[in-house]
């Protein structure tokens, strides 16, 4: 009974701190520190994430505990870290929305959910036992349920979170049944002993251990909104506000990916060729092509960034199926830059709904014209997405085809080619938006000259910067790079 | 060879369980649905007893049976209105409901049943695991303990809690 | 760092960037675009000088000025950056064009700094891709050169701009989806030994370590890639649309620079790296830019509107850039890289001057004008001279090359290449018709349009624009042999000795 | 007669398909939900019976399942609420109506 | 020899170009007309005094011991190279032909710039639009031509080849504003274009065989002292480079064979050889002075020239003279033929122009050494001269007629011996002169053709003995109808026709002395295919010169008889034959069958389903992958039902197959 292994949890444990602080005030401040609860918990998670950048929390080498039901390593911190910065993007974004009249009352809870859905993932990314992974998983998707519903007057944001839910519950029973089969199959839930006996397994009964591995991966490609899996995604990031649309599409899809990389090599990785390789083939295609082909049509941006982010999803799987180091690191540097280009999109979409609830592509028609910087904001982040140098997102989607081809045979090659075509379908609908806002000539409908809130502004600059900052300056990727030993 | 007593009860527990599920889906009332459900908790919590899982079978009918199904039933109070208590089938959803409830079940069973070894198996010998070694098992750290596991299912239930209470928040 | 001449060209259009950025006005728009542009040429015609002075002095390296800084070092990915004679001639062509592209944009509407700015990236990625020995930050800049387009063509395109600009992004990202996969599988085979992979050209050409087999798969991502670029048949339809609405200065840019980023990169990426495969697979290539020569000179000898004619003549004139490369030897090489010179200045005067004809009578249908040559006889005379330059005058830079081609591709004994070398001939003839054609119909016979008479002839800018233009076109004609002299020195190095070419 | 694992696999699996078979055609969201829980259910069983039958010396089984019975608890309850929630704004707790969005 | 004078002669003329191109409408028209009339009269000088030096100062470099005439390398500058050997070079090449042709250029040069001061003015003296212009591309044509005879080597050669194209076109266009001139130019410069892709594909072959393009390298006779030459040796090693088996025979016709049939085809096209004759007749569009200059005696006789210059190679292979005798005699046939019908002055003089190169062509191709030493060489050169001197005399004297006259019809013309003596009277020395008639050149070149196509055979001396008296035939019938058939009737609000101006006379009566005198120059003595000189005299055969000038007489007096005085004949004569005359007439329908092939087949049938084919095949290709994608989007979008059971079925059967299908591959 050796407690202090919870000390090994540091990132956990300060998250809880931080829930803790912030539900306290929330609940026991006076009215006018209600006002401050924003603020409060920007600055402490703030505190948070530099936090996690102290050579205490990130240690050097891989720490286990609970007997190998938890693991800590630079690389898991460093994905914490990279959530971190993106949860704290979102809580800036989120400010003007929170103190909104309609949900001020709740935003308290807004923060403290959010909390405890980043600690969900946390759990999902570092727990080594399925148990441990199963309870971070509906810790990060439940709670979300709860916040999709939060704008109360739409009724969108209640049929979103009614799909949402309902969904994430089919697909958790989906998933714990394929887990109910590895568990048959190899008589343990830690991912170490599974690992040990997979090779026995795999040979004793191969069709029970891919369908268990079908039924996990759809679990957690419901996470990733990978093609089949991914039909709530549209929806829910439609109803949801925007706040919480940007937290799923970026921080929750970036967890459930690492958490989709460790348990595939750290559990399955022995039987990569034997059953899950071509699985995630047949995935990834379907993935791009489908996301890519139904964003074309979407004149909602909100529907229209959820498609567009089944189709990075997609592109984020290169990473694991590369099954070696650098794919591990390209895919970290993958989620980084998505969250910085889907977050700076996203703030631009939330700022102009924020100011006059437009959210449609033809309300921005000559947006250049009324609203220039928001333009260009969303013209990075558009660019970034598609992977246009010198964004950032040209260098992460060219590591990630570098890592997935290391692997070397030729299926790779092919898969590699078909994910650059779909680049192309994708840098269609990303110039559909700029044409929209740069080319097209202003109407009626159009939004609005306006000055956008400084929280906003804020967080979009820093998206900014990460966009034009995060490929050119090599350090970013090759410190992830060492923290996975590559 | 189990004896007859086992096997009788064994049958009892299965039909029952599979009539209800089956009921459970195809009745078109909702609280007859609610009803049946709970009596297949039950027989799942009879599966549990059957299998020397008392305490398991006890928290089934607790939290299941009790807290669950009760669940339900209220909120069928809250939601329905006298009139529309039954509901029509649309054929086409029927036919796609059916179709992949049996792929499912051919997938599964074609898992389970591929070079059969496994699935033959007995039921060997094993003592009831005793109230004092779940409790140690739930609050230990060691390996096949789960303390971490307690702990975090405390913080999501916490976190249902505040979601429920968000969304259940009338403004 | 800074201490490589080479930098500065990528840092001058970052700070040409940066006080663009700040400019308020259109003067000082104007101001910083010059003088930038301007500073770019000296510094090209410096390296020029500084490279023949350092050739001279028995520099025997494959690249000079070169220098390499660890970028992201685990991946061994460098900033790399050296020249040869080619891309020292392709920088002097990329800074004139720019200079005149600007003078020709001096009255751009709207958005001036926008349309700067734009353009100065583009620039800039041309510039970076021409320095660049990294297969990565080559691949970064030439992407980096590609995607301005779309916004150029569509703010300040006219026509059908919208559709023509989309097509021309898609297309060219396209074809840059196939070079990335040939890239990072370039890099993958790029040695031996897996600890020392590399991005960077010399270093890959040194270690030679692609395989028969995956040069066979790789050189034709990497060709068709770069071909897409370089307008070859069939991925060439993104031309006409794409120029025929682009706004003056881009067109020129585009088709003066841009295009010859293809050939570049085929010869400098594909041919270079990959030999062997170039050596058999070139006839496949051959036979697609061989139709690429013919079939651009024939569609162009319909079309009405302007550019559509200069493009479809472009798709003629890099076809034969393309086909002159695959014929693997120094001199048709050598004349390839001449052509390149020579189309690029020699479009981009046609482009100029189509798009200040188009900007006086605000049409580009050669059946609705006639007679310019009373109206705005300064234009006109350029006009034919571009025209002579591109139907192969001598004297003018378009002879030299075609001329170097054709003797270069006839040295190839067998009857395949010898027949393909005739057809290539014939396109100067066909040529001679379109150029003619639209010379006869445009600027000479009865003014077509009363309301034309009354419109003037060049301005200073565009005068100087186009005066620099052709002097630096009959430049080549006149003198061919300093600039052969100065492409052919990297041919004649020891790399093509695994195919066994002279 | 031999009761096998597949005499108590068989069962829990049916009942995985009855909340299939549920799930996708009932238009209620609370007979929804009601399949859901028969699907949780079923996995449940899955666990212990692998336990009992092919690793009995251990209850990593019989923990999962019951912290699983927990976890479906608080779905329960959180999909409770919403579904009441969305029939508070609607007035109808009718699935066919919770398609505005699409395409 | 010192290279500077040489320089002078190619810089001066382009010195010119470009300062009256640039500067020219920034001075007067008068200024314009002198300077370009001095600058020219200065390259004059220097080019009589460079061919004489070359044939009479007797120096080593020039003649060897033996008194054989050299090639001379002045100076050659590397222009472009290709190969360590293949460079093409600028440089100056005297030997008897190039010495003859800076004569010739220099001379009918210099008479056309003199003679254009007067001609590009109206009656008032009001000086064109444009005067500046004409004088620009008049030098920059001089340049082009004498770069052109003294190339040293084919690709020099081929360079002003096509430099002489482009002055051509211009010319031929400068009266821009008229349709008919641009489509003249456009027509003239397409037609030598193609023919200059044989030229070109002529070269490839040659050089690439022989390594070389120099002339002195190629031809290998008589060199002095050419430093830059590859020195292959002699004509044996080039003949030993074709005889290689190594070497491919294509169709039938060995490499040597299809490169100098190829290089001819240059020829014909500048030449305007059937079936490329088509532009010259068109070409007469510009102003006559440009006629006389380009398409009477410099320009066109390029072809000739060039055979002339690779001659020794031809010798090599007689297939390709033969196919040059066939190709000359019928176009010297079908020339006259047409010429006897048209109505148009300069068109007559046109046909009359392809009809006498067609001659020299001819007397090219039945040259051979072992005949007369190669008289045929000498007399087609001989011809070259003294037709390049008449037939300007010619067009200068149409000039001042159409100056005169307003037209160039004559039907408008008529009676105007009268009017107009002295044009009258150098008219008729040039009538004489293409007629043959002794003493005046024409009969002295003329009759050594005609001995060379004896030495060939009958075939070809009947023929072309019959081709000289129609000769006579259509000149006397131009002669007659302009200057007598009847009085002149002057159109109501026009000046009586009278002499021109003395820059336009003046030019006329130098050109008549020319002609006069220039049958006696003892030709043999000075150019000859091998540089051997020889007294041509001696080969004089006077039955040949007395049936041609025999011929001639009666050819005349036929003329005479039909258009002397007004009279029905000639149309009796049309209507006897009336399809042969209206054959004549639209000059055998061959501009029509051009129409129909660049227009129906090329234009039409190529270029416009080519540029379907792109618009709608192939770019159609590309859209169509936009919109299949677009249509594949639209498709599947009912896939996002927005009904969240149909999401989880599908969510199912994904799963379901996934697992399904792996394990089955499995398996």
């Amino acid at each position: 009974m050796d407690y202090s292994q919870f000390l090994a949890m540091k990132q956990e444990i300060s998250l809880l701190v931080l829930f803790l602080l912030v539900f306290l005030s929330d609940t026991f401040a006076s009215n006018r520190g209600c006002k401050t609860i924003g603020g409060l918990t920007c600055v402490l998670f703030g505190l948070f994430t530099l936090w996690g950048f102290c050579p205490v929390v990130i240690g050097s080498d891989t720490v286990t505990a609970f007997e190998g039901m938890y693991e800590t390593s630079p690389a898991i911190v460093a994905i914490k870290n990279i959530l971190n910065v993106g949860v704290l993007i979102v809580l800036i974004q989120s400010l003007k929305w929170t103190a909104s009249e309609n949900q001020v009352i709740r935003r308290g809870e807004f923060y403290e959910l959010l909390l405890l859905t980043l600690f969900g993932m946390y759990l999902m990314m570092s727990g080594r036992h399925f148990l441990v992974f199963v309870i971070g998983l509906e810790c990060a998707s439940l709670p979300l349920a709860a916040m999709v519903a939060f704008n109360k007057h739409r009724y969108e944001s209640h049929e979103a979170a009614a799909k949402y839910i309902l969904t994430a519950v089919f697909s958790s029973a989906v998933l714990l049944m394929g887990l109910s089969f590895v568990y048959g199959l190899t008589g343990s839930l830690y991912y170490g002993h599974i690992a040990d006996s997979m090779f026995s397994a795999s040979t004793s009964n191969i069709v029970m251990l891919v369908v268990a591995l079908a039924f996990v991966i759809s679990g957690l490609g419901f996470k990733l909104s990978l093609v089949p899996f991914h039909l709530w995604t549209a929806d829910v990031y439609q109803g949801a506000p925007t706040s919480v649309t940007s937290y799923l599409s970026v921080i929750s899809k970036g967890s459930a990916a690492f958490a989709f990389l460790v348990i595939l090599w750290q559990v399955f990785g022995q039987v990569y060729s034997e059953a899950w390789e071509w699985m995630l083939y047949a995935l990834i295609i379907l993935t791009i092509t489908i996301g890519n082909l139904f964003a074309i049509r979407q004149q909602n941006l909100k529907r229209f960034l959820a498609f567009s982010s089944i189709s990075q999803a997609g592109y984020i799987m290169l990473g694991i199926i590369g099954d070696n180091a650098m794919g591990e690191a390209a895919l970290m540097f993958y989620i980084l830059v998505y969250i910085f280009s889907n977050l700076a999109a996203f703030g631009v979409i939330g700022a102009i709904e924020n100011n006059c609830g437009k959210v449609s592509m033809t309300d921005y028609n000559g947006l250049y014209k009324t609203n220039p910087r928001l333009a260009v904001t969303m013209m990075l982040a558009m660019f970034s997405l598609a992977g246009i140098p010198p964004f950032a997102g040209f260098f992460s989607k060219f590591f990630i085809f570098t890592s997935a081809i290391n692997q070397g045979s030729v299926a790779i090659y092919v898969l590699v080619l078909i994910a650059l075509i779909n680049t192309i379908i994708s840098l269609y609908y990303y110039l559909l938006v700029v044409k929209a806002m740069f080319i097209k000539e202003e109407d009626e409908f159009t939004v609005a000259p306006f000055r956008s809130a400084l929280t906003e502004r804020i967080g979009m600059w820093v998206c900014v910067a990460g966009i034009l900052g995060l490929g050119l300056v090599s350090w970013f990727y090759d410190s992830l790079l060492s923290v996975v030993g590559f | 060879m189990e004896s007859v007593g086992s096997i009788i009860m064994y049958l009892v527990i299965a039909l029952s369980i599979i009539l209800f599920s089956v009921l459970t889906v195809t009745t078109r009332k909702i609280l007859r649905s609610a009803t049946f459900l709970l009596f297949t908790l039950f027989a799942t919590a009879a599966l549990y007893f059957k299998l020397d899982y008392e305490f398991l079978g006890a928290v089934q009918i607790a939290v299941y049976a009790g807290g669950i199904v009760v669940l339900f039933v209220f909120s069928i109070f809250l939601t329905t209105h006298p009139g529309d208590s039954s509901e029509k089938l649309v054929s086409k959803k029927k036919v796609l409901g059916v179709f992949a409830a049996l792929l499912t079940f051919a997938v599964a069973a074609f898992a389970l049943l591929y070079r059969c070894g496994m699935a033959l198996t007995k039921l060997p010998e094993m003592e009831n695991p005793k109230m004092h070694e779940i409790g140690t098992a739930l609050m230990g750290t060691g390996e096949y303990q789960y303390l971490l596991p307690f702990e975090a299912i405390s913080v999501l239930l916490l976190a249902c809690i505040i979601g429920g209470v968000v969304v259940a928040r009338k403004r | 760092m800074f201490s490589n001449i080479l930098i500065y060209f990528v840092v001058i259009p970052v700070i040409m960037l940066a006080g663009l950025a700040l400019c308020r006005n259109i003067k000082q728009i104007r101001a910083v675009a010059v003088t930038g542009s301007l500073a770019l040429t000296a510094l090209s015609i410096y390296l020029l000088v500084d490279y023949l002075g350092l050739r001279a002095a028995g520099h025997t390296e494959q690249m000079l000025f070169t220098g390499a800084w660890d970028w992201f070092k685990p991946l061994h990915i460098q900033l790399a950056v050296g020249v040869d004679g080619i891309s020292v001639a392709m920088l002097i062509l990329s800074s004139i064009i720019l200079l005149t592209g600007s003078f020709a944009s001096w009255k751009i509407n709207p958005l001036p700094k926008e349309f700067f700015l734009w353009l100065i990236l583009l620039s800039t990625g041309v510039f970076g891709f021409f320095i660049s020995i990294d297969l990565f930050t080559m691949f970064m800049f030439y992407e980096v050169a590609l995607i301005p387009m779309y916004l150029l063509i569509g703010v300040w395109g006219s026509g059908n701009k919208n559709y023509s600009a989309m097509k021309l992004t898609l297309m060219l990202m396209g074809g840059s989806a196939f070079l990335m996969l040939g890239l990072i599988g370039i890099y993958y085979h790029s040695s031996a030994n897996p600890e020392t992979l590399t991005w960077n050209l010399l270093e890959i050409s040194q270690n030679g370590a692609i395989s028969k087999g995956w040069q066979y798969f790789l050189f034709p991502m990497t060709f068709v890639g770069f071909g897409v670029l370089g307008a070859m048949f069939p991925f060439h339809t993104w031309s006409p649309d794409g120029h025929a609405s682009a706004p003056t200065a881009v067109s020129m840019l585009h088709a003066g620079v841009l295009m010859k980023l293809g050939g570049y990169g085929c010869f400098r990426v594909a041919i270079y790296l990959m030999p062997e495969a170039a050596n058999d697979l070139a006839w496949i290539f051959l036979i697609l830019t061989g139709i690429s020569v013919v079939y651009g000179a024939f569609s162009a000898c319909v079309q009405t509107d302007l550019k559509y004619i200069n493009a479809y003549s472009s798709v003629s004139h890099c076809g034969l850039v393309l086909f002159a490369i695959l014929m693997l030897n120094t001199t048709a090489m050598t004349g390839a890289i001449m052509q390149m010179l020579s189309h690029g200045l020699m479009t981009a005067l046609f482009f100029a001057l189509i798009g200040m004809i188009y900007g006086r009578t605000h049409t580009r249908d050669i059946t609705k004008m006639g007679g310019l040559m009373k109206i705005m006889p300064f234009l006109a005379v350029c006009y034919v001279i571009a025209g002579m330059a591109s139907l192969g005058l001598p004297g003018l830079s378009g002879f030299v090359a075609e001329m170097t081609i054709f003797v270069g591709s006839f040295e190839h004994a067998d009857m395949f290449h010898r027949v393909f070398t005739i057809v290539a001939c014939c396109s100067i003839v066909i040529t001679a018709v379109y150029i003619l054609r639209v010379v006869g119909k445009l600027l000479l016979g009865p003014v077509q349009d009363e309301h034309h008479l009354k419109l003037t002839d060049a301005e200073w800018w565009e005068r100087t624009a186009t005066v620099t233009l052709i002097i630096s076109v009959a430049a080549i004609g006149c003198f061919p042999n300093f600039f052969a002299d100065l492409i052919r020195w990297t041919f004649s190095s020891d790399i093509f000795s695994v195919i066994g070419m002279n | 007669m031999d009761i096998t694992i597949l005499y108590y696999l068989v069962p829990s699996l049916i009942m995985f398909c009855c909340g299939v078979y549920g799930f996708i055609t009932r238009r209620n969201m609370i007979a929804m939900l009601i399949s859901l829980e028969l699907m949780l259910n079923a996995v449940d069983i899955n666990f212990v019976v692998f336990n009992r039958f092919l690793y009995p010396e251990n209850m990593e089984g019989m923990f999962f399942t019951l912290f699983a019975i927990a976890i479906a608890a608080a779905e329960t309850a959180l999909a409770i609420a919403i579904i009441i929630n969305v029939f508070r704004s609607a007035k109808n707790i009718s699935v066919s109506d919770l398609s505005k969005m699409k395409h | 020899m010192e290279a500077t004078i040489p320089v002078l002669i190619l810089a001066i003329p382009l010195f010119m170009f470009l300062f009256l191109g640039l500067l020219g409408k920034f001075m007067s028209h008068k200024m314009a007309g002198i300077l370009g009339t001095a600058g020219m009269g200065v390259t004059l000088l220097l080019a009589y005094f460079t061919a004489y030096v070359y044939f009479f100062s007797g120096t080593p470099e020039f003649v060897d011991a033996a008194g054989n005439r050299l090639q001379f390398v002045v100076f050659n500058v590397d222009w472009l190279q290709f190969y360590e050997n293949l460079v093409i070079r600028l440089g100056f090449l005297l030997d008897p032909i190039s010495a003859m042709m800076l004569v010739v250029i220099t001379t009918i040069s210099f008479m056309v710039h003199l003679y254009s001061n007067g001609y590009m003015r109206d009656h008032h003296g009001v000086y064109e639009h444009g005067f500046q212009r004409i004088y620009a591309f008049l030098a920059l044509f001089s340049f082009s031509m004498l770069g052109l005879v003294v190339a040293t080597n084919i690709f020099q050669m081929y360079i002003f080849w096509e430099l002489v194209g482009a002055s051509s076109y211009l010319l031929i266009g400068f009266y821009y504003v008229k349709p008919s001139a641009v489509s003249a130019s456009k027509k003239a410069f397409i037609v030598t274009r193609f023919a200059d892709l044989g030229f070109l594909i002529g070269i490839l072959i040659l050089s690439y065989y022989t390594g070389t393009f120099s002339f002195t390298d190629l031809t290998s006779v008589n060199v002095a002292t050419d430093t830059f030459a590859v020195n292959l040796g002699t004509a044996d090693h080039i003949k030993n480079i074709f005889a290689n088996s190594a070497v491919p025979v294509f169709m039938g016709g060995s490499v040597l064979t299809w490169a100098l049939v190829l290089i001819f085809m240059g020829g014909m096209g500048k030449s305007a050889m059937l079936p490329l004759h088509i532009w010259l007749p068109d070409a007469m569009e510009g102003p006559t002075p440009v006629s006389a200059l380009i398409h009477a005696a410099t320009m066109v006789v390029a072809g000739v020239y060039l055979v002339a210059r690779l001659f020794p190679l031809y010798l090599m292979e007689t297939t390709a003279l033969e196919i040059i005798t066939v190709v000359g005699a019928v176009t010297a046939l079908y020339a006259a033929m047409v010429a006897c019908t048209q109505l148009d002055i300069k068109r007559v003089l046109a046909f009359s122009t392809i009809s006498q190169i067609a001659f020299m062509m001819v007397s090219l191709g039945v040259a051979r050494p072992e005949f007369h030493e190669g008289l045929g060489y000498m007399a087609s050169m001989f011809h070259l001269f003294t037709h390049a001197m008449f037939k300007a005399l010619l067009f200068l004297c149409a000039g001042a007629i159409i100056h005169a006259v307003g037209s160039n019809d004559y039907t408008s013309m008529h009676g105007l011996r009268k009017h107009m003596p002295v044009t009258h009277i150098t008219f008729l020395i040039g009538c004489l002169a293409i007629a043959g008639i002794i003493p005046f050149s024409g009969f002295f070149s003329k009759d050594e053709i005609l001995s060379s196509c004896l030495g060939h055979g009958w075939v070809p001396y009947v023929w072309m003995s019959f081709v000289a008296g129609l000769t006579a035939f259509y000149m006397f019938r131009l002669y007659f109808l302009i200057f007598w058939w009847k009085e002149h009737k002057v159109p109501q609000g026009h000046h009586q026709p009278h002499d021109q101006a003395w820059p336009m006379t003046v030019p006329l009566v130098i050109l008549a002395a020319i002609t006069c005198v220039a049958g006696f120059i003892p030709f043999g003595k000075l150019v000859s295919w091998d540089g051997v000189s020889y007294d041509f005299m001696a080969h004089f055969d006077w039955s040949v010169a007395s049936v041609s000038l025999l011929v001639a007489v009666v050819a005349i007096l036929i003329a005479m008889k039909m258009y002397m005085k007004e009279n029905p004949l000639p149309e009796k004569m049309r209507n006897a034959l009336p399809a042969l005359w209206t054959w004549c007439y639209h000059r055998f329908y061959w501009d029509e069958l051009y129409m129909f092939i660049t227009h129906k087949i090329i234009f039409n049938g190529i270029c416009r389903p080519i540029a379907w084919f792109d618009r709608h095949i192939i770019d159609g290709t590309m859209d169509g992958f936009a919109y299949v994608t677009n249509k594949a989007s639209y498709a599947i979008r009912g896939l996002q039902s927005g009904k969240i059971q149909m999401y989880v079925w599908v969510y199912l059967i994904g799963v379901l197959l996934l697992g399904l299908v792996t394990a089955i591959c499995l398996l």
